[in-house]
């Protein structure tokens, strides 16, 4: 299945990209999955896993790790907002 | 229109009395204007470092989805009559208006209460980042716990 | 000009314009419009016996002072970088403005807590009396008990 | 000693008058005495002391009943407040 993944702010700055179209491998289930997946591509990507409170939104709600993925999914990962 | 998101700035005194306009029943309407500080950059000393300004960055779509949640939230828990939510995008100077938001009632209890927590949910769960440019460089903003534990406040058990 | 008594109408988006004008330093602005509601009349049911109009009394002089020291009380308590009140007397329509309160600070907590301060004490020290017209004729508007333990949240011990 | 005596709102407007200059007899020294003094004149003067929590202010400030007066003096006496 193939999902979009989005980036933010500083993390879209350290991957020096915004966003990416990937299919996953069969063994990635979650959101955490995805996450492990790419942040094990290393520099810059191991960001993903050193971003401290990573905040993920699966199709644009704000979700946990655990939570599952299906084709089609729009998952964004992003540090604590800061708005406001 | 309840929510938007824009680079254009807003007037609030126009955003505060279309809330009542052509009615009778509006007791009450507080707001909250927020604002670009020059000496907000995080630990920065008395007239150094300071911000000279800020560019917010968001996420289309899910930020107008997340504002208009956070307000079906706060008039599921009091009486409201009307709520405004404005939050500007871009570069942005010191001095400028980066976040309205406005909430009639019949009560000034309810008006208060629910203004205040749109702004409290808002800072931790609406997606928009900061970035502040200062004369040593440019640097996101850094979320502040005092965010997290004013949101907190709103748990309900 | 902190606080002002007047019959004229108010501009709330000045008002709050203002307290931030020409400086960087401000971060948080909150404010308040109270407004006649035609449905207010104590003990009303709905449809019947609505507000056509209502009358703002004062005691000149000591309307002033004492709204002025419930300003000098809110800017002990918190740190304010502007604060403006303005109450209007006279006679007034359902859906207009009779009163504002604004309340600038560097952080919003401080911003919303003295505004909303500020109104409580307002609502039981300063000395407005409101009458209402009716169908049924003139009444002198009842003190809430509500609004004597909305101020007494804020009593120090 | 002679005082300022005001009225206002329901008060006023049941007293019919707003204001009063009054010399005050040897024996009343507190603004509770004052009250007591105008109540006694009877009907429509009673009301001072039927008055639901009737608020006194001596010199434009809020005061309770057993705040001394001297010569000068300006007294309000009205119902609880009701703006805002």
């Amino acid at each position: 299945m193939t999902v979009k993944v989005l980036f933010f702010a500083g993390l879209r700055e350290a991957l020096g990209t915004g966003s990416e179209s990937l299919a996953l491998p069969g063994g990635v289930a979650t959101v955490g999955g995805l996450r492990d997946l790419l942040a094990a591509r290393g520099e810059p990507w191991s960001a993903l896993a050193t971003t401290k409170n990573l905040r993920v939104a699966l199709n644009q709600q704000m979700v946990g790790l655990d939570a599952p993925l299906k084709g089609g999914d729009e998952v964004a990962f992003f540090p604590p907002v800061t708005g406001g | 229109m309840t929510v938007s998101v824009q680079e254009a700035d807003f007037d609030a005194g126009t955003e505060i009395a279309a809330l009542s306009a052509g009615r009778d029943d509006v007791g009450a309407v507080a707001s909250f204007v927020g604002l670009v500080r020059a000496d907000k950059a995080a630990g920065a000393s008395a007239g150094t470092d300071a911000v000279q300004a800020m560019t917010l960055e968001h996420y289309p779509g899910m930020t107008e989805k997340a504002l208009q949640e956070i307000v079906t939230e706060a008039q599921g828990r009091w009486e409201l009559q009307g709520v405004r939510v404005i939050h500007r995008v871009g570069r942005l100077l010191p001095g400028e208006r980066i976040v309205f938001v406005a909430v009639a009632s019949s009560h000034r209890g309810d008006a208060f209460a629910a203004c205040e927590f749109i702004m409290d949910y808002l800072k931790t769960r609406a997606p928009f980042w900061k970035k502040e440019e200062t004369p040593a460089g440019g640097r996101w903003v850094d979320a502040r716990e005092s965010d997290d534990s004013a949101a907190g406040r709103w748990a309900t058990n």
